[in-house]
């Protein structure tokens, strides 16, 4: 039995690899890999046995003071509930699986030591977040995989779009996070304490005593709690950095943005479901801001030819997904849909990264008929497709359904019907994808694909297991064990699985695979005469809403005019006034210059001419001659007998 | 009004002209030695008013001490100073009219002042004689702390005069 | 016996002392005994002394030996030389002076005057026609007595010889104011006179030796 | 005074004869003239008595002088004038006057005649004061001494302008070292009466006089010994102030010339030497008065008593001339101011202890202090006393 | 007292005036000095004429007098030394050749 302790070790060891690669890299070179790699797998061997006894209901709790602000103590500590110990088994397996990919895939590349050393302090900041118990730790390790994230979508930084894909990337995860650290800290100012187990209880005995505590104020800061998810995990108005985080190396994107990082906002959700339960009004706002996504995310997918921009828009309508189930209070669907989501998407990630490391070429219009030539990579990306999709033994069916039943069961018709939609629109796009690269002919003769070596197929062989395997604890056949498991959280409501939803969501897969199979294999010009009939919705798929030129019109421009003006305003006027007043000073300066030069050193020179005038008259007196004095002397005493004792 | 007082009064009135123009000739004369000698003259008038009045002792004190002592000063001061080539340089010195007429307007007006005031004359003070032996014991007697600061006084300007006359070697 | 004078703390006055009491540093040990005044006594004795015995003593023990001069004269001196005269033999006329002008020569103030004295032919007779002293030029030094090959002329003893006049004193003496007969000579002049006389008899005696032994020719 | 009645009637008419004479003359005249006319008459008297008595004094102590000196230098004085010479003065009187009045020509005539005159005055002035007899003092002044101190030291002034009149520079200087010596012992002369004064209790010398009788009239100031060393102190000054030797270096002939009046002659000069030998004679007179009891004296008459140590005096004055030789001008000088003067205040301390101690133990006390006094001067004034010269060379 | 007091101060009067005549006029420093002692002495005579005439105890005129004497004797004494001094420094005696005080 593993005490629970040891479970610091798991987000240390990745930490301890990071400091490692990063100061000796240079000297590590090739060898930072396997540093890192180990790391991860001891966390990896140190962490299922712990989740593993979680499973069987244990549940490990432990803190301690980390400093003293003034009287109250702040305290630092892990939790190992059901919610933390599944996502801390999701993130150690496929981010060591990620890694090994990694090795074969970064092969070569001159900054080898710090991609490993950036990958394991992401890889420890996510493991401190899974297992954190209060929001300060996991505001810290939150910030420190934006960190990572921009570092490792900026990693080509000689490429200028990687560079402004890494800026991009941070300020609107930055724009989230600012709302999650007033939320958090609004949070803390209501219920006083910002350990999850203690609000977890505050609000079980509210919603026994019926009136929430402040119900405003906890509401405002559930409304920010969930702007930083927005941000994190790239809902509707802040999705637009996912798109671009596409510059980085492909592990990146298959590690940070498929499976963990931008799972890490739908976790925040579900670690404060308490507090969005007790909240009347924000629940709706959520499924709201999760279906658009989804159906926008998907709408934009139809028509990009980017390999990984397409990958990318469906992580972004699969969250949505995520958003939505959480938002129709569907715990246990939200965090089954992230795990499942997170092993396929990884693995949809890798296959294209073998792709790209094959063919050097990123646009699926230049590619076609790579099956023969990379059957690995191809198989297991028609894996995780049809996992995507929705194909029922795989994961992904089962996820997809439980959402999809808990919007039904929910009452909520429309958002059930715009879930079909978008589930038909994966459905196509990931077909079209496939179709549009493995089969037909090679539309780009220079292009020589070659099957990925071992250390990459290795992977991908495992993670497709995966994809199949995980779906099963929440299937019917293990009686729902998931979502069980996770009621043990918090009390919501339980729905019974309806063959009905089960039947839409297989109609509506294989509906959109057999549309875009008969579209791209058969009928390729139809999607030119679709593309010409909906012109305006192609070219609003095409180019992403036009979110980025509205951000950059509505956001952007005005800013920089407003720097501008900014800039203009504090030249002219803030330089103007302080020159201004330079040259004021000046002047008055020059005033008082010119006053004291005429005015007090005319006063003074008049008294010093003024006296030299009278000496001039009175010396005369001073002739020296000392019989002069005597009669002077003489004639004053007469004078004065005269005058004043009235003699005569 | 027998002759003799006649006689005295006439004497009197006759030293007192004497002293003036002695006095005159002390302050006009052109030849320093001349008008010492006339202030000598005008010493040995005065020593005789005191006689006239009754103040024997002072008379012969002026005699001894003025004429004796302080005139053997100046005139070893003029044999050591005098140029005798110089002595036709002019002796007074610009300011004389000036001098002149104050010295008359001052006489005029404390003239009038000695006309006017009625002195208090009294009868017993005219025909007080003061013997030489009252005048001792007034010496020893209120007035010895003057005495004695005279004789110090007169120690100082003895070695006073000693030090700045004499050539420094 | 005289010492160098030390570098002693004195006056101007003292530093002459070394000439004139040289001994006085060592003077005898109860010099503190002579009081200031009594030199000045003593002095005052003597004068006393003098002045009481003024009356009683001699004139040669020490008394007054003053000599009334009008009334009293004093013992004539031979030797006292006074104004030079002539010397006649009898009468006037027999002059022995032969006006050689030896002592006109010899007078340092040049106050004698001779002229030879020429017969009706104008031959030089030996004998002064005018000879005359300046007595007031004299200055009685008796040369013109010592060079006279003659003993005509000798000093005289007259002092009494003031001239109440300024211009035409009297001082130059003429031939017949200046001679004297020799028995004056005799007289004033004793032992001078003797010396001659003999002198003039032995030249006698030896004339007449002459006289007799005719003497061969003088070499 | 206990003389048989006749001699002491004799005695009273002799010594009071002058007395009597003017007062016959004075009751004569009251009766022809106004009595204010008596009073003037009397003055009159007294001063032509005085007018007379100093230039007879004068010649008659100028021929005594003579005489003696050569008495004292083995040899006779002027017997050619008059049977002794007593007729000597009346012929220097007449050679004096027959004399050309000789006047530089660039003197300052006024001065050069005016300072003999004022030389004589002060002289004849003093005789007011001299007391020659019982009642013969011409004024008697109660500040008789004060007034002759006074008197005597207007000369000072007289010399200078002989000296500055005669426009010579060796009279000049004569003439200040002549006013420098008058001067300095002018200080111990009146120091030196002061003992005089105490012991009498009154300036005048009437009085000075009366307060020496007592036995025998032989109570003299002199026989106290305050007075002894009171009267050789006052006896020098006296012999200094009128130029006398050994104090006459200043206008001796073989020093500066004749001082201050060599540039006189005839009349001149001799006003300046009777003035010389009346302050003698007053001298003499006030040192008899003071110290040898005045007119005091057993039998004889007030006036011969004083005539006779007046005398006397003078006849030591001339015995100094016999005897010294003359002093140097810094040895006059040291003597008067180093020796005398602190003498004198000696003497002034001893008088008054006199005055309180008994008669014998007075004198011992008195004596020791003069002779300590005496030896301290001595030692003090060492390098201007002249010393006995020996001439090592002479043996 | 033989003559009115008035006449006595009037004499005094006038000798001090000619003093102080002298004293204004006369170039000789030594003149001067003379002149002072000139006022001095007819300072005495008022002094001695009132103490005759009025005062109720006679002989403090005399006294003072006296006293006035002495004080004359000395400043005679120094300021004769001081001329003597000026003389031998600056060669002249007369008050308008010794003006270096001036401006």
């Amino acid at each position: 039995m593993v005490t629970s302790d040891q479970i610091i070790l798991v987000p240390l060891l990745p930490f301890i690899a990071f400091a490692v690669n990063l100061l000796a890299g240079r000297w590590l070179k090739h060898r930072a890999a396997w540093l890192s790699v180990a790391a991860s797998t001891i966390a990896c061997f140190i962490a299922i046995p712990v989740c593993w006894a979680v499973f069987q209901g244990n549940h490990f709790a432990n803190q301690g003071t980390w400093l003293m602000l003034g009287q109250t103590p702040l305290k630092f500590g892990y939790v190992m509930d059901p919610l933390s110990s599944s996502l801390l088994f999701m993130v150690t397996i496929v981010g060591t699986l990620i890694q090994i990919y990694a090795m074969g895939y970064m092969h070569g590349d001159p900054r080898y030591s710090r991609f490993f050393a950036y990958v394991s302090l992401f890889m420890s900041a996510m493991l401190t977040l899974s297992i954190s118990d209060n929001y300060l730790l996991f505001f810290m390790s939150w910030e420190i995989m934006g960190l990572c994230s921009y570092l490792l979508i900026g990693f080509y930084f000689e490429k200028d779009s990687a560079a402004k894909a890494g800026f991009k990337a941070f300020l609107t995860t930055r724009v989230g996070d600012v709302g999650f650290l007033i939320g958090f800290l609004t949070l803390f100012s209501a219920i006083g304490t910002l350990n999850f187990s203690e609000m977890n209880a505050l609000m079980a005995n509210a919603h026994h005593a019926g009136a929430p505590l402040h119900a405003g104020l906890l509401s405002l800061a559930a409304l920010l709690i969930f702007c930083g998810t927005i941000g994190k995990s790239a809902q509707f108005p802040l999705h637009v950095w996912l798109p671009d985080a596409m510059e980085g190396p492909t592990p990146v994107s298959a590690l940070i943005h498929a499976a963990t990082m931008v799972a890490a906002g739908v976790f925040l959700v579900a670690r404060s479901f308490s507090l969005f339960m007790i909240v009347p009004n924000v629940l709706p706002v959520v499924t709201v801001i999760g279906t658009i996504t989804a159906f926008m995310a998907a709408f934009i997918a139809l028509t990009q030819t980017d390999i990984k921009r397409i990958l990318a828009y469906s992580t972004i309508s699969q969250l949505g997904y995520m958003v939505t189930a959480l938002g129709l209070s569907g715990l246990g669907a939200g965090t089954f849909h992230l795990i499942t989501h997170a092993f396929f998407k990884a693995l949809l990630f890798m296959a294209a990264g073998s792709v790209i490391h094959g063919t050097h070429v990123q646009d699926i219009r230049e590619m076609g008929g790579l099956f023969k030539k990379m059957p690995h990579t191809a198989t297991t990306f028609i894996i995780a497709s049809l996992a995507l999709a929705g194909i029922p033994p795989l994961s992904g069916f089962w996820s997809k359904d439980e959402i999809l039943l808990s919007a039904f069961a929910s009452g909520h018709k429309i958002v059930f019907m715009i879930l079909l939609l978008t589930a038909f629109m994966t459905a196509f796009y990931m077909f079209r994808l496939i179709f549009l690269t493995f089969f037909g002919q090679p539309r780009n003769l220079k292009v020589h694909a070659h099957e990925s070596p071992a250390v990459m197929t290795a992977p991908l062989w495992a993670l497709a297991f995966g994809s199949i395997v995980i779906g099963f604890p929440g299937s019917p056949f293990m009686h729902h064990w998931f979502q069980k498991f996770m009621a043990h959280m918090v009390h919501h409501p339980e729905y019974e699985p309806s063959a009905f939803v089960m039947a839409c969501s297989v109609a509506a897969a294989v509906c959109g695979i057999s549309l875009a199979g008969v579209i791209y294999l058969k009928k390729i010009r139809w999607a030119q005469k679709t593309a010409e009939t909906f012109s305006f919705l192609y070219r609003l798929s095409l180019n992403k809403c036009y979110f980025d030129e509205l951000y950059s019109r509505c956001i952007v421009k005005p800013f920089q005019s407003l720097g501008r003006f900014l800039f203009g305003f504090d030249a002219r006027i803030v330089d103007g006034a302080v020159n201004g007043t330079g040259h004021a000073t000046l002047f008055i300066s020059a005033v008082k210059g010119w006053i004291d030069k005429y005015i007090v050193d005319g006063l003074v020179n008049f008294t010093g001419t003024l006296t030299h005038f009278l000496n001039s008259i009175v010396k005369r007196l001073q002739t020296g001659f000392v019989q002069n004095y005597l009669l002077i002397v003489f004639i004053g005493i007469l004078v004065f007998l005269v005058w004043e004792l009235k003699i005569i | 009004m027998d002759m003799l007082s006649l006689i005295i009064k006439f004497g009197i009135y006759g030293t007192m002209a004497l002293a003036l123009i002695a006095a005159i000739a002390v302050v006009t004369l052109r030849n320093l030695f001349h008008s010492a000698l006339c202030l000598a003259a005008v010493l040995i008038a005065t020593a005789m008013i005191y006689a006239a009045f009754h103040a024997d002792f002072l008379a012969a004190a002026q005699i001894l001490l003025y004429v004796g002592a302080v005139m053997t000063l100046i005139i070893f001061a003029i044999m050591l100073t005098e140029q005798l080539g110089s002595k036709t340089i002019r002796q007074t010195n610009r300011q004389n009219l000036a001098a002149l007429a104050g010295l008359l307007v001052f006489v005029v007006i404390l003239g009038r002042v000695i006309f006017k005031t009625p002195w208090p004359v009294t009868e017993k003070a005219l025909a007080s004689k003061v013997t030489v032996m009252e005048l001792g014991k007034a010496f020893m007697g209120p007035y010895v702390f003057p005495f004695e600061v005279i004789s110090i006084i007169l120690i100082a300007a003895l070695l006073g005069a000693v030090v700045i006359a004499k050539k420094d070697r | 016996m005289t010492n160098f004078p030390s570098k002693r703390k004195s006056s101007g006055i003292k530093q002459w002392d070394h000439v004139y009491t040289s001994s006085v540093q060592n003077a005898p040990s109860h010099h503190w005994l002579k009081i200031f005044g009594a030199g000045a006594l003593k002095g005052m004795v003597v004068t006393l002394k003098n002045f009481v015995t003024s009356y009683f003593r001699k004139p040669d023990q020490g008394g007054i030996f003053t000599v009334q001069y009008p009334e009293e004269r004093y013992p004539e001196i031979e030797n006292y030389r006074n104004l030079p005269f002539l010397v006649y033999d009898g009468s006037p006329d027999k002059v022995r002076c032969v006006a050689c002008g030896i002592c006109e020569r010899e007078c340092p103030p040049k106050c004698i005057y001779i002229t030879m004295e020429t017969d009706v032919a104008g031959k030089p007779v030996r004998k002064p026609a005018v000879f005359d002293i300046d007595y007031a030029v004299c200055m009685n030094c008796g040369i013109c007595e010592e060079v006279c090959p003659f003993d005509s002329i000798f000093m005289d003893h007259v002092f009494e010889i003031a001239s109440p006049r300024r211009i035409d004193t009297g001082m130059i003496r003429h031939q017949e104011d200046l001679l004297k007969s020799s028995e004056y000579l005799q007289k004033i002049r004793p032992k001078t006179a003797t010396m001659i006389d003999e002198k003039k008899r032995a030249a006698e005696e030896k004339k007449k030796a002459v006289v007799k032994p005719p003497q061969g020719p003088t070499v | 005074m206990n003389m048989p009645p006749l001699l002491r009637d004799i005695e009273f008419a002799v010594d009071l004869s002058f007395v009597n004479a003017k007062g016959w003359i004075l009751d004569l005249l009251s009766h022809i003239v106004p009595d204010w006319v008596v009073v003037f008459a009397s003055i009159v008297i007294s001063g032509v008595a005085i007018l007379v008595l100093g230039p007879v004094i004068m010649m008659y102590l100028t021929l005594l002088e003579r005489k003696l000196i050569g008495r004292i230098q083995n040899r006779y004085g002027p017997n050619r004038v008059g049977i002794w010479g007593l007729l000597q003065p009346i012929a220097d009187g007449i050679k004096m006057f027959t004399k050309e009045d000789i006047v530089p020509v660039y003197a300052d005539k006024v001065i050069h005649c005016l300072a003999p005159i004022v030389i004589v005055i002060p002289a004849l002035m003093v005789f007011l004061v001299v007391p020659f007899g019982e009642r013969m003092t011409a004024v008697n002044l109660n500040i008789g001494l004060l007034y002759f101190i006074a008197v005597s030291s207007i000369t000072t002034i007289p010399i200078f302008m002989g000296s500055w009149g005669s426009r010579n520079k060796y009279s000049l200087l004569g003439g200040m070292r002549t006013a420098a010596q008058m001067i300095s012992y002018e200080v111990p002369m009146t120091l030196s009466v002061v003992p005089v004064i105490m012991m009498s209790q009154s300036l005048s010398t009437n009085k000075i006089v009366l307060s020496q009788s007592g036995s025998y009239d032989m109570n003299w100031f002199i026989f106290t010994p305050w007075g002894i060393v009171g009267f050789i102190i006052f006896f020098l000054c006296a012999v200094a102030e009128c130029n006398r030797p050994p104090f006459d270096l200043p206008e001796a002939e073989s020093e500066i010339i004749a001082g201050f009046h060599t540039e006189y002659s005839g009349m001149k000069f001799a006003l300046f030497y009777m003035a010389e030998y009346m302050n003698a004679f007053t001298l003499c007179g006030i040192a008899a008065t003071l110290f040898l009891g005045g007119w005091q004296g057993p039998f004889l008459p007030s006036w011969i008593w004083f005539l006779g140590k007046t005398f006397v005096l003078i006849c030591v004055m001339i015995w100094f001339r016999g005897t010294f030789p003359r002093f140097r001008v810094d040895q006059l000088m040291g003597f008067a101011w180093k020796f005398l003067l602190p003498l004198t205040l000696i003497n002034i301390l001893v008088a008054g202890l006199c005055h309180f101690i008994s008669e014998k133990t007075g004198w011992i006390y008195s004596f020791i202090i003069f002779s300590i006094s005496f030896w301290v001067l001595v030692r003090l004034n060492r390098p201007w006393m002249p010393e006995k010269r020996h001439y090592p060379l002479a043996n | 007292m033989i003559i009115p007091l008035a006449h006595i101060l009037i004499f005094s009067l006038l000798l001090f005036a000619t003093g102080l005549y002298g004293v204004l006029v006369r170039r000789n420093i030594i003149g001067i000095l003379i002149s002072i002692e000139l006022m001095l002495n007819a300072a005495n005579i008022n002094l001695i004429a009132f103490s005759k005439s009025t005062s109720l105890s006679p002989e403090t005129g005399q006294i003072f007098a006296i006293f006035v004497l002495a004080i004359a004797a000395t400043t005679a004494a120094v300021g004769l030394a001081i001329v003597l001094a000026l003389y031998r420094v600056r060669k002249t005696v007369y008050t308008d050749e010794v003006h270096l005080l001036k401006w």
